[in-house]
């Protein structure tokens, strides 16, 4: 379930990554730390990142504001899975007793209210199994596991303290 | 607020130090993840903690279910009764038994385990829960096991001052393991002599159910081994006219009813070896037909002295029938003083013990409905409460 | 689940035993094994058998001994849980991979193709999770679990291999 | 036959010895009966075995699910294609996978457990079933872990020769766990380099799908080394048309099916490094609006060379909607031979490999339906095939 539009925060991140760091320099970094091993791609994000913000127009049309329990809440744009704020937690709270993975793909919603678009981290909940409730399950843009970045089937709870899956919770980064 | 990107590149570097992290933890135990490094946290203009929990509201419902066909792995759901709402939810194994402290702090799990799921090693635990963060945060192994059955309510209990927790056990040799929560340390079994079931009667004392109609009741010492034990006389024909397991005990004021298949009732003290008053019927001039039924079929408000009882038209043998009314009952005028109609019929029903009351009813589709227990008013329900709840428990009761 | 009447060959059994051992003879070699400690217990039985046979005469009303795959089925008379006949077993086969608890409580059923009584063992099959199907439960005659014998929400595998409740068969021990 | 008195006495006896070696036994890990005592034999006059089942028949099907929200506790149920009874089943772990042995002797299933249901310790496993008794004959742990992910086919694959076992791993490094099943023994992890799951080309290499469209070629020695990484050239545009995960893999004849999203076949011979042959379409004129879609949404029958494809009418990104029809393509001449209307729409299907093939399909509602392969005609349904069947396996595939 899960993992969905990680690539959505490359355009812009990407970007101020090419200012402030080579990509060359993050990879050595992990390499360190992982010695060896490829782990999940940071490319190609550029193309996808642009297809995701036309379906974040798209997903824009009938969000809303002010039901968080709807799979049309405005920050859902990129959710897949069980919304947290059904589950006893919020879209930016575990519920008690799980706990997010500080691992997160990010995705680009537009707030209907002010028409503005801001960056989301899909931050799981871990730590229980399926909370069950309100599944919001989307599609568009997804690919195969083959391109985990973009596949909302995996297991997305790496770092948690768990890899059982909760739940799905959605972060303000801030504007996009 | 615009994002910096230097907060946006440390987020990305943190995205992959924690996926790094994660494969030197992945073969350990989980832990809460100060183990990740500072880098690790995402930064984002919001926090995303775990949210923690008040203290229990008396208006909460703890819904147990065992989870048919799935036994291995049980839950109990928490909700507000006041809307509705998912506190929160807390995941166990198999045909587990739930006990809420009485200081609210605590949910005890008395639970199975395999090591392969339904296959492996068995092990038997209680497990604590904070009530607050719902994390386990200690667990007990029962070496003899437990009692596997479908959830009933008084297999396991807490003795008056909260100190011991009683788990009935059937292995087949009948016992009750005694395990002291404040220690979180298994002490030993009482022998129950062929009798089941656990009923409080102190702080460290506890009475069985036994298949002649009496009552066993045990006294133990702090090395949890038994000191005295009394059998009482038979109060009831066990051949012709049982009593339910599921009697409406209160734990804080030592009150316990027991009702038959026929619908006599039982008034029980519950303080030390019990003591059974004189019993008397729920079922008046016209109630023929009427029999109470169902799965956890009785509650008892200790604020008003009312019982509250499933209840269905049927024949003998309907016992386990889902309850198409609750009868109300004021205990010491022995007196019907309500008929409140289920929506939806129910095999499970508790009150809470707030000085307003909330009914609360589950249905065999996995509804739970919630009424005012005075008025009967429908307050709301809620569907998909997992796919078989069993069991309710409120805080005080 | 499953447990139920344990009692029925109690009334022809205990007779039987009378004739042959006496119940302290039994008691004292079983207190051997356990050294101390109720088990379940033999007592008393006579007049709940007497009361389930009626209910095996009743149950044969509409009893047929064609398709084992209904809870009609004539062996089912005191059977509770989902059939081992619709679970890959038979009634008295045990699914692949889950084995019989030795242990059984043991009804009368009557057969209607020839008016006769039967001795039918209602061994479990243990060792898998529920299996699901051809839910068969009564409640004729089932008392509390304090009377454990008589109950039938008890997991009764004990002495199988592994106490997980997968499914409820039905041996044919003899007339009765 | 009158029984004796005797026997029934022993019967008694019988089964209070029995249950008293339970409590003995209640510790230990569960084995088969042959602990208990001789006179814990309850005499009948039939005997009470377990059954065996014959080898496997190429028209049974094993079903596999995840089933949620319960994901802790997968399970796969076999079913006789000719009348659709159960012939058995096998509990599993978390989000687990399976594998088919080629001399249909075994099952293996790559799952995931932690010591307290949904919490404790994780420990990730190869599991041995033996297909005829069904218990598990073995185990492996992977100490590296596995890719936790809704199930999907090429998780995890058997060489060619059937000795080696390769199951995906994303812990998140990428990598492949090989675990040598006739010693049932685990050897060690390739490196992927960021490709993903598992595709047999021959007994000691494997080949995996790429982000950018190519096909990584892994060959390894028996210490599971890896000893040549062939890398091949992208074969489709990852980033407009995808290939799906669940291509068409017929293992003896080495033969794979790859379908994109919209609806390209890309032919690959899986003999040694992926050789990927003519792409050709699945849709002709007069076929528009209409996608493959689904789970696992295609088979390859060999004996006939037809290859079966679950279609549905809708736009982009409807790629996980279920199918409407079953499409059936001659591979030789790449063309249209039949449309199957499916009774009831259907997220994954696979078709039997002997000679009167049969049609397996299942739907978002736990219903299995059976379909003549060559005719499209029904043969049969069974509802509540669990509540989440997602994937479909058939002897010989």
């Amino acid at each position: 379930m899960i993992l969905d539009a990680f690539d959505r925060m490359m355009e812009s991140a990407a970007r101020q990554l090419a200012q402030r760091s080579s990509r060359r320099s993050i990879l050595a970094r992990l390499g360190t730390v992982l010695a060896g091993g490829a782990i999940l791609p940071l490319l190609p994000v550029d193309k996808s990142g642009r297809a995701k913000l036309a379906h974040a127009n798209e997903f824009a049309k009938t969000a809303q504001t002010k039901d968080p329990t709807q799979c049309n809440y405005w920050r859902y744009c990129s959710s897949d899975g069980y919304l947290c704020e059904c589950c006893g937690g919020t879209m930016n709270k575990c519920p008690p007793g799980s706990y997010a993975s500080p691992t997160s793909w990010i995705g680009t919603c537009i707030n209907p209210d002010d028409g503005q678009a801001y960056l989301i981290a899909y931050q799981d909940c871990c730590g229980k199994d399926s909370c069950g409730l309100c599944p919001c399950l989307g599609t568009e843009g997804e690919m195969p596991s083959y391109r985990p970045e973009l596949n909302n089937d995996i297991i997305w709870c790496f770092g948690a303290p768990s890899m059982v899956y909760h739940c799905s919770s959605q972060v303000l980064i801030g504007k996009a | 607020m615009p994002v910096e990107g230097g907060r946006i590149v440390s987020g990305l570097i943190g995205l992959w130090l924690a996926t790094a992290a994660a494969v030197v933890q992945a073969q350990q135990a989980p832990a809460i993840p100060a183990q990740m490094p500072p880098a690790a946290a995402q930064p984002t203009q919001e926090d995303h903690p775990t949210l923690v929990l008040p203290e229990p509201s008396p208006r909460w419902v703890y819904v147990l279910e065992p989870v048919f066909p799935y036994l291995v792995v049980s839950k109990v759901w928490i909700f507000d009764g006041d809307g509705l709402a998912v506190k929160g939810m807390i995941n166990g194994g198999y045909t587990a038994n739930a006990v809420l402290a009485h200081d609210k702090s605590r949910l005890w799990l008395a639970e199975t385990y395999w090591s392969r799921g339904s296959r492996g090693t068995r092990t038997d635990v209680v497990t604590a829960f904070d009530t607050k963060t719902l994390d386990p945060v200690g667990e007990v192994v029962l070496p003899k096991g437990r009692f596997l059955v479908v959830p009933k309510k008084h297999n396991a209990t807490l003795t008056s001052d909260g100190r011991y927790l009683l788990s009935f056990n059937m292995d087949p040799a009948f016992s009750l393991s005694v395990v002291d929560v404040e220690e979180m340390k298994y002490l030993g079994e009482l022998d129950t002599q062929g009798c089941s079931l656990a009923f409080p009667t102190g702080d460290t004392s506890v009475a069985s159910l036994c298949p002649d109609g009496r009552f066993l009741h045990i006294t133990f010492d702090a090395s949890g081994r038994a000191t005295k034990t009394e059998l009482g006389e038979p109060f009831f024909d066990a051949e012709k006219d049982p009593v339910f397991e599921h009697a409406a005990i209160h734990r804080p004021s030592k009150q316990g009813y027991f009702l038959s298949y026929d619908g006599w009732v039982y008034p029980v003290s519950l303080d030390g070896m019990p003591k059974v008053g004189e019993r008397w019927k729920l079922q008046g001039a016209g109630d023929e037909g009427w029999r109470p039924g169902g799965w956890q079929l009785a509650a008892f408000h200790a604020g008003s002295k009312r019982l509250f009882v499933l209840m269905h038209e049927g024949g003998p043998w309907t016992h386990k029938q889902a309850g198409e009314e609750v009868w109300v009952f004021d205990v010491e005028r022995k007196q019907r003083v309500a008929r409140h109609k289920l929506p939806h019929h129910s095999h499970s029903m508790t009150v809470s013990q707030d000085e307003k009351p909330l009914l609360f009813a589950i249905t065999e589709t996995a509804m739970l409905q919630v009424l005012d227990a005075t008025t009967g008013e429908e307050k709301g329900h809620r569907e998909g409460v997992g796919i078989s709840p069993y069991l309710l428990y409120t805080m005080g009761e």
